[in-house]
């Protein structure tokens, strides 16, 4: 692959990058989150097309308009989002789009035959092969999704975190099989936050950063905290502006609460930030408390309100939350700006349930001046704005609806630098021991680490669906906190 | 409005004058006299009425397969209500009542079964069709002539528009202002547009859709008034079908059954539009089936075009 | 409503069928039939389809009778084809059929029991001639396809409106459809293409030929404020119709005797299941009723027939 | 079968022996005699018949509305055919052709102007109800008696079953066999199930939807010679509302409006136990309006039951 660019609208994903793997070779393919990886295995796959680049594979040059094209030139792929079809079997989602057939038919007991031997290449022949695969843990599906890769056949293999949910032992048996299938002269493209694992199976690293290559080279001798430093990139101290702050009385008490195992107090006057590795369970953990979730056991208190509450109670409480998620529960994009920023206190906008829209649109207009959002106006549907200022929509609807505790899952998902260090300036305002004015307090899950150990006076790190003790944030390095979420090198 | 939403509405009305102009150079300048506006008018009371509720529903991500059926139920407890001796305003408020009763079974279903609204809807149009024919005692119920039945008369005084017009009108800028100008009506939008966004920003999403679900039939209880008024008679068997004329008025207005979208000026057009063909037709000569035909293909083609006018925004 | 299920086998069992059951017409027959069940000692089963243009649900209700095995079944076809085979099934398991109202083309029935449709029809040609003083313009709104009753009624008052010189049929080949909404709305559309500029119609005289086609149109004259202002004769009667009488909105019913066709539809079934001969046609009768002669005993027993079980 | 999918089945057949259970006591045991139970299965003939086609546009995550409207036209197709005197096979084959061409319609338009399969089929309903009236020049259409008239027939030789019972039973067990032993099966509820997904495993999803709704065209279509057969006319006004009943038996019969879910035994069962109910409350002498009652709750439950024991897995 060479030069490859693609964007999504105004995102550039992918900017010029080069990768090239031989057979008999694993390759690790890292970097921080929306670095391109996925984008970039996409177009390998053919589920995207490149804007720009060009491919070839046995120096044939390789241009596929659909993934079935890909799946034809050999490149199997193992998609970081679970891709299933949850009422299918076993069987039939491992040969998806590659039955064999007889005289029309589907050859069942070949289709059994064929399911049986790439799971039990994983060391699981324990699963029910008929079974739908909607019934099965997400364990077990990962697992599904990679026999899918293997039986398939194929020249090039690419894995797109495939090990987020696996156990160790289940992790073992991949490379195991990795190796034989480097050993047998595949290419094999391996992306992994779990840096140990590449260093682990991979024999070269190439790290991308912000859609480009930022280096790479052999595992061999690469130390855990060179490769750290490769990702995270340069120094971006200086987006971090910080106000003296005080801490005031705790406004959100968390005891034992499951699922995390999570217990801490919030106070105002501080940030507590939440790291940890990509499903290691902090965005459930944050929904828990906001109520989206039910609590299992456990206790939450928010001020003087005890136990659990549904979002709606929440925000009368005091509390609001930004989604990760923002397309499937951030916005309503069919909706207006006005519409978007206001609609958690409409109350505010009339009386007995009336609303003056002239009203909502004052005050929206009034936050896209303070937080600089792109946009026609108030009355713009909030769809047609880029990624980036729809989060800043979001974010502006918590300002806006002036709540006590805000609760930050991926504040800055998606957004460019130069309005992160806006969004930095207004969240640490927010805290800020300012005369004449109560600060708020933050609770803040991020996977961008600068960030947290930027804007935060304590972190608290996530690991395998438990929530560890929050330690003020000077106890960290970036270094030590990747440490802290992948295991520290012992193994993840 | 906003200058989007404008020419969104500008569509729609763009697609009636059309319509209308085409048929008005097919018959001729009689087409647009003032007893012939007032006819159309008055043919589409029924659906507007009904398709006013049906935009609540549809724009909160929903839909209601039993209008048609609480017409039905609304004429015969009219008809009932009549024959024994009952003021015509009670009866007519008996059927509204019916129908809010029939809405609110709706929206519990859906909101606490999770099922959803088409199958819920498709159940209880059968229900309620049963009740109302068990009602009637599968008969048509004739009932003594009162005020009700000028409703959609022809006005003697002055007034311009028989005044189960003025009602329409009324209604509808009424729920154009709900939907608008009301925290209830932003919640049926943001339920409709994001659910799941809706749900974190606290919107009672139970509660709002019970009463979505409730107006709705509420409004299908008063087409059934205007139903009862043109014929006189509680018929268990009126409005077979009509579900889908409701639904397609909001559709063609530029209503989606994917929700968050949808507008009660839009609605009206969007059944005038499907009135005017089917007048033009009749006056025309045209037979009944051209008059199918055409507004099949109105249907698909204003569901394309809206279709490929919003696709870049996603 | 009617008990069946564990009926023994020496209990007459007949299922009477309507075109539909949401007329008075209907009603009245339902009577007629129930008492002639009780005088015998018959159980009457009464299901119909509900709309009158529903050729499928007769079908499947004649099928389903004739698979249970009741005695016998009292049917008023309103297809005169589709329900031939049912009735030749019906035939050959051995159950005995008597069409009413409307009939069949096919000879496999007991005995038909009806009005005689072409003199109903004839009377109300010549009543509306009457009532137009043998001039004037005349449209026919048929009711719909396939009804082998209306079709001869339609037959009967052409041929008779033909015989008056003066007077003109200016269309004669629309139908308005089996259901009273659908009728309104095709009696309003296609009248409203005979208004004049003051707003009153072009036509002078109006014949409808059976109960919701004459009560959707007199309902289409008076919310247009048309009634009263062109003669307007119909076919059956219902509360409104009579009322539209008083009113002289409607200037003449052909009016049947549903009650009595019931009640011979039952009793010649049942004579025929106990072996006694019977008339392969029988006539019970037609009348019409005007403003005037609607007072007297007789017209009042038609308008208003006993309907109590 | 999977324990899992034979649970399933077994719901929706348990369904079926409670209802008929509830009749056969009701009744006596002659709702059993074999007269009545050959009399069951051909009244449900029809919609079974359409219901297999609907099983594969449900499954798939779509859905047609237009089955009814494809009926009648096919039974004034065969109509026509019939008193030009055309051979009443080929007469059978034409109104197939005929609904095949539908589903091309229906499906291209689907695929190609990416609208919703609910709003395409709404107004392909409306323009093929049209295209067969003008077929039929608005008016029911006698044909010649030929042996399609005996398809639904009491057979007088030996044969057990009617010849149009006989072809319901054969081309359920082939559907049954493609959904399940063919690619385009599995294929057909991979898109059901997780259309990206299915497009990412090389999936034509283009090629296969439009295959899915011919093939459910063609069934209507094959429904449609079933209803010629009993009616012997060609009635452009036949089975008008039905799709909702075909819907009905496939949902009952455990599909899922959302897609990936549906067997054809689950949609036969369905569309007998809308049959058992519907014969058994005519049979008791029960009302028409009790029957749809009845029905209309058994969709609900059925559904709502469904999703409780679904809600568990997902
Ligand atoms: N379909 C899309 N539409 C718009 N933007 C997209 C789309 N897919 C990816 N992006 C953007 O492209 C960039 C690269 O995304 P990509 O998924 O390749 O990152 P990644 O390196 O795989 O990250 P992660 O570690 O989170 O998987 C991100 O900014 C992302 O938001
Ligand atoms: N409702 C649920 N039921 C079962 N498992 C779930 C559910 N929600 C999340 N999970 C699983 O729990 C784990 C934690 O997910 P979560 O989204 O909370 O992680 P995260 O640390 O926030 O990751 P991310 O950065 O991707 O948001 C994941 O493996 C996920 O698949
Ligand atoms: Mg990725
Ligand atoms: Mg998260």
């Amino acid at each position: 692959m060479r030069g490859i660019r693609k964007s999504f609208g105004a995102t550039v994903a992918l900017d010029g990058v080069d990768l090239a793997v031989s057979p008999g070779e694993i390759c690790g393919l890292i970097g921080q989150n929306g670095a391109g990886k996925s984008t970039l295995m996409g177009v390998l796959a053919g589920a995207l097309r490149p804007d720009a680049g060009e491919m070839r594979i046995d120096g044939a040059r390789y241009a596929p308009a659909s993934p079935i094209e890909g799946r034809r030139a050999g490149v199997a792929m193992i998609y970081q989002e679970l891709s299933l079809a949850p009422h299918l079997s076993v069987t039939e989602n491992v040969l998806l789009g590659a039955e064999p057939t007889r005289h029309g038919l589907l050859d069942r007991a070949r289709m059994r035959d064929q399911a049986g031997r790439a799971l039990a290449e994983l060391g699981h022949t324990d699963i029910p092969l008929d079974a739908p695969v909607g019934s099965l843990s997400v364990a077990t599906q990962q697992l599904v999704e990679i026999a899918r890769a293997l039986a398939v056949g194929c020249r090039v293999l690419v894995l797109d975190e495939p090990t987020s949910s696996l156990g160790r032992a289940d992790v073992e048996g991949l490379f195991a099989l990795l190796q034989r299938l480097k050993a047998q002269g595949h290419a094999i493209v391996y992306i992994s936050h779990f840096i140990e694992e590449v260093t682990e199976v991979a024999d070269r690293f190439i790290v991308l950063r912000d859609g480009r290559n930022a280096g790479g080279g052999p595992t061999a001798g690469a130390t855990h905290d060179a490769i750290v430093a490769l990702m995270v990139g340069a120094s971006v101290g200086n987006l971090f502006p910080r106000s003296a702050r005080a801490r005031g009385d705790a406004v959100l008490d968390v005891a034992s609460l499951e699922p995390g195992s999570a217990s801490f107090t919030l106070h105002r006057g501080e940030i507590l930030g939440i790291a940890g590795l990509i499903g290691s369970g902090r965005t459930r953990l944050l929904r828990t408390v906001f109520g989206l979730e039910p609590v299992r056991s456990g206790r939450v208190r928010v001020a003087a309100f005890e136990g659990p509450a549904t979002p709606h109670q929440r925000w009368r409480q005091g509390v609001g939350m930004l989604s990760e998620d923002r397309k499937e529960e951030g916005l309503a994009l069919a909706l207006d700006i006005a519409d978007n920023l206001t609609l958690t206190r409409l109350s505010a906008f009339g009386r007995g349930g009336l609303l003056s829209p002239s009203r909502q649109r004052a005050a929206a207009a009034g936050w896209i001046r303070r937080m600089d959002i792109k946009c026609a106006g108030p009355s713009q549907r909030a769809g047609e704005l880029s990624g980036g200022n729809q989060q800043k929509i979001a974010i502006a609807r918590l300002l806006q609806h002036d709540v006590d505790v805000l609760v930050l899952d991926e504040p800055t998902r998606g957004i460019d630098v130069g309005s992160k260090a806006q969004i930095y300036t207004l969240i640490d305002a927010l805290v800020a021991d300012a005369p004449g004015r109560a600060p708020k307090a933050i609770l803040m899950v991020s996977s961008y680490l600068p960030e947290l150990l930027g804007v935060c006076d304590r972190i608290a790190v996530m690991r395998r669906g438990r929530l560890g003790e929050p330690r003020p944030v000077a106890a960290y390095s970036e270094h030590e906190l990747m440490r802290a979420a992948t295991g520290g090198g012992a193994g993840a | 409005m906003t200058a989007r939403s404008l020419v969104d509405r500008a569509g729609t009305a763009l697609g009636l004058i059309v319509v209308a102009g085409v048929f008005g150079a097919l018959i001729g300048p009689q087409f647009f006299s003032p007893g012939n506006l007032e006819l159309m008018a008055r043919q589409t009371a029924i659906v507007s009425m009904a398709a006013i509720g049906m935009t609540m529903a549809i724009v909160s991500g929903g839909i209601d397969l039993s209008v048609g059926s609480i017409i039905a139920l609304a004429t015969v407890v009219i008809a009932l209500l009549l024959r024994m001796e009952v003021h015509p305003v009670l009866a007519a408020l008996g059927a509204v009542a019916a129908g809010a009763a029939c809405g609110l079974v709706n929206g519990v279903l859906i909101t606490q079964l999770r099922v959803v609204p088409f199958i819920v809807t498709l159940g209880t149009m059968l229900i309620i069709r049963g009740v109302a024919k068990g009602l009637a005692e599968e008969r048509r119920i004739e009932a003594p002539v009162t005020w009700l039945n000028d409703l959609l008369r022809v006005p003697r005084g002055g007034a311009l528009l028989p005044s189960g017009i003025w009602l329409v009108i009324g209604l509808a800028l009424l729920v154009a202002g709900l939907l608008r100008y009301t925290r209830f009506g932003r919640h049926v939008f943001a339920i409709g547009s994001n659910e799941r966004m809706a749900r974190l920003c606290g919107v009672a999403i139970t509660r709002t859709k019970i009463v979505v679900y409730v107006l709705t039939a509420m409004f299908a209880g008063l087409a059934g008034v205007l139903q009862f008024s043109k014929l006189s008679v509680g018929d268990p068997t009126v409005a077979v079908g009509l579900e889908l004329d409701v639904i397609a008025a909001v559709i063609i207005g530029g209503g989606s059954l994917l929700g968050g979208r949808g507008t009660v000026a839009g609605t009206l057009i969007g059944a005038a539009i499907m009135t005017v063909i089917q007048i033009g037709c009749s006056q025309h000569g045209l037979a009944n089936w051209v008059q199918q035909i055409v507004t099949g293909i109105i249907i698909v083609a204003a569901v394309a075009l809206d279709r490929m006018r919003t696709s870049g925004g996603e | 409503s009617p008990r069946s299920g564990s009926s023994s086998a020496s209990t007459i069992s007949i299922a009477v069928i309507p075109k539909g059951t949401s007329h008075v017409f209907w009603q009245s027959i339902r009577a007629g039939a129930e008492r002639a069940g009780k005088e015998v000692g018959a159980q009457i089963i009464w299901r119909g389809p509900i709309r009158e243009d529903d050729r499928d649900s007769q079908v499947s209700e004649v099928e389903g009778f004739v698979s249970r095995g009741v005695s016998g079944i009292v049917l008023a076809p309103l297809d005169e084809t589709a329900l031939v085979g049912p009735v030749s099934d019906a035939k050959r398991r051995n159950i005995p059929v008597v069409i009413f109202d409307s009939g069949l083309k096919s000879d496999d029935y007991v005995s038909f029991v009806a009005t005689d449709n072409v003199k109903g029809g004839a009377l109300g040609g010549d009543r509306l001639a009457e009532a137009l003083g043998h001039k004037g313009k005349v449209i026919l709104l048929r009711y719909a396809e396939g009804h082998d009753s209306t079709a001869k009624r339609e037959q009967g008052f052409l041929d008779a409106i033909r015989k008056h010189a003066g007077i003109e049929v200016v269309s004669s080949n629309q139908y308005v459809g089996a259901d009273v909404e659908g009728a309104y709305k095709r009696a309003e559309a296609i009248l409203s293409g005979y208004k004049k500029p003051d707003g009153g119609l072009s036509i002078d005289g109006i014949f409808t030929p059976n109960e919701s086609s004459t009560f959707a149109t007199l309902r289409v004259l008076q919310d247009n404020g048309w009634a009263g202002k062109v003669k307007f004769v119909g076919f059956d009667s219902s509360e409104n119709m009579v009322k539209g009488l008083k009113d002289g909105v409607l200037d003449g019913l052909v009016v049947q005797d549903p009650v009595k066709m019931g009640y011979l539809g039952v009793k010649t079934i049942v004579a025929h299941i106990k072996g006694q001969p019977v008339e392969k046609r029988i006539d019970t009768g037609v009348h019409v009723v005007t403003p005037q002669n609607m007072k007297e005993p007789e017209m009042d027993k038609l308008l208003h027939p006993d309907l109590a079980k």
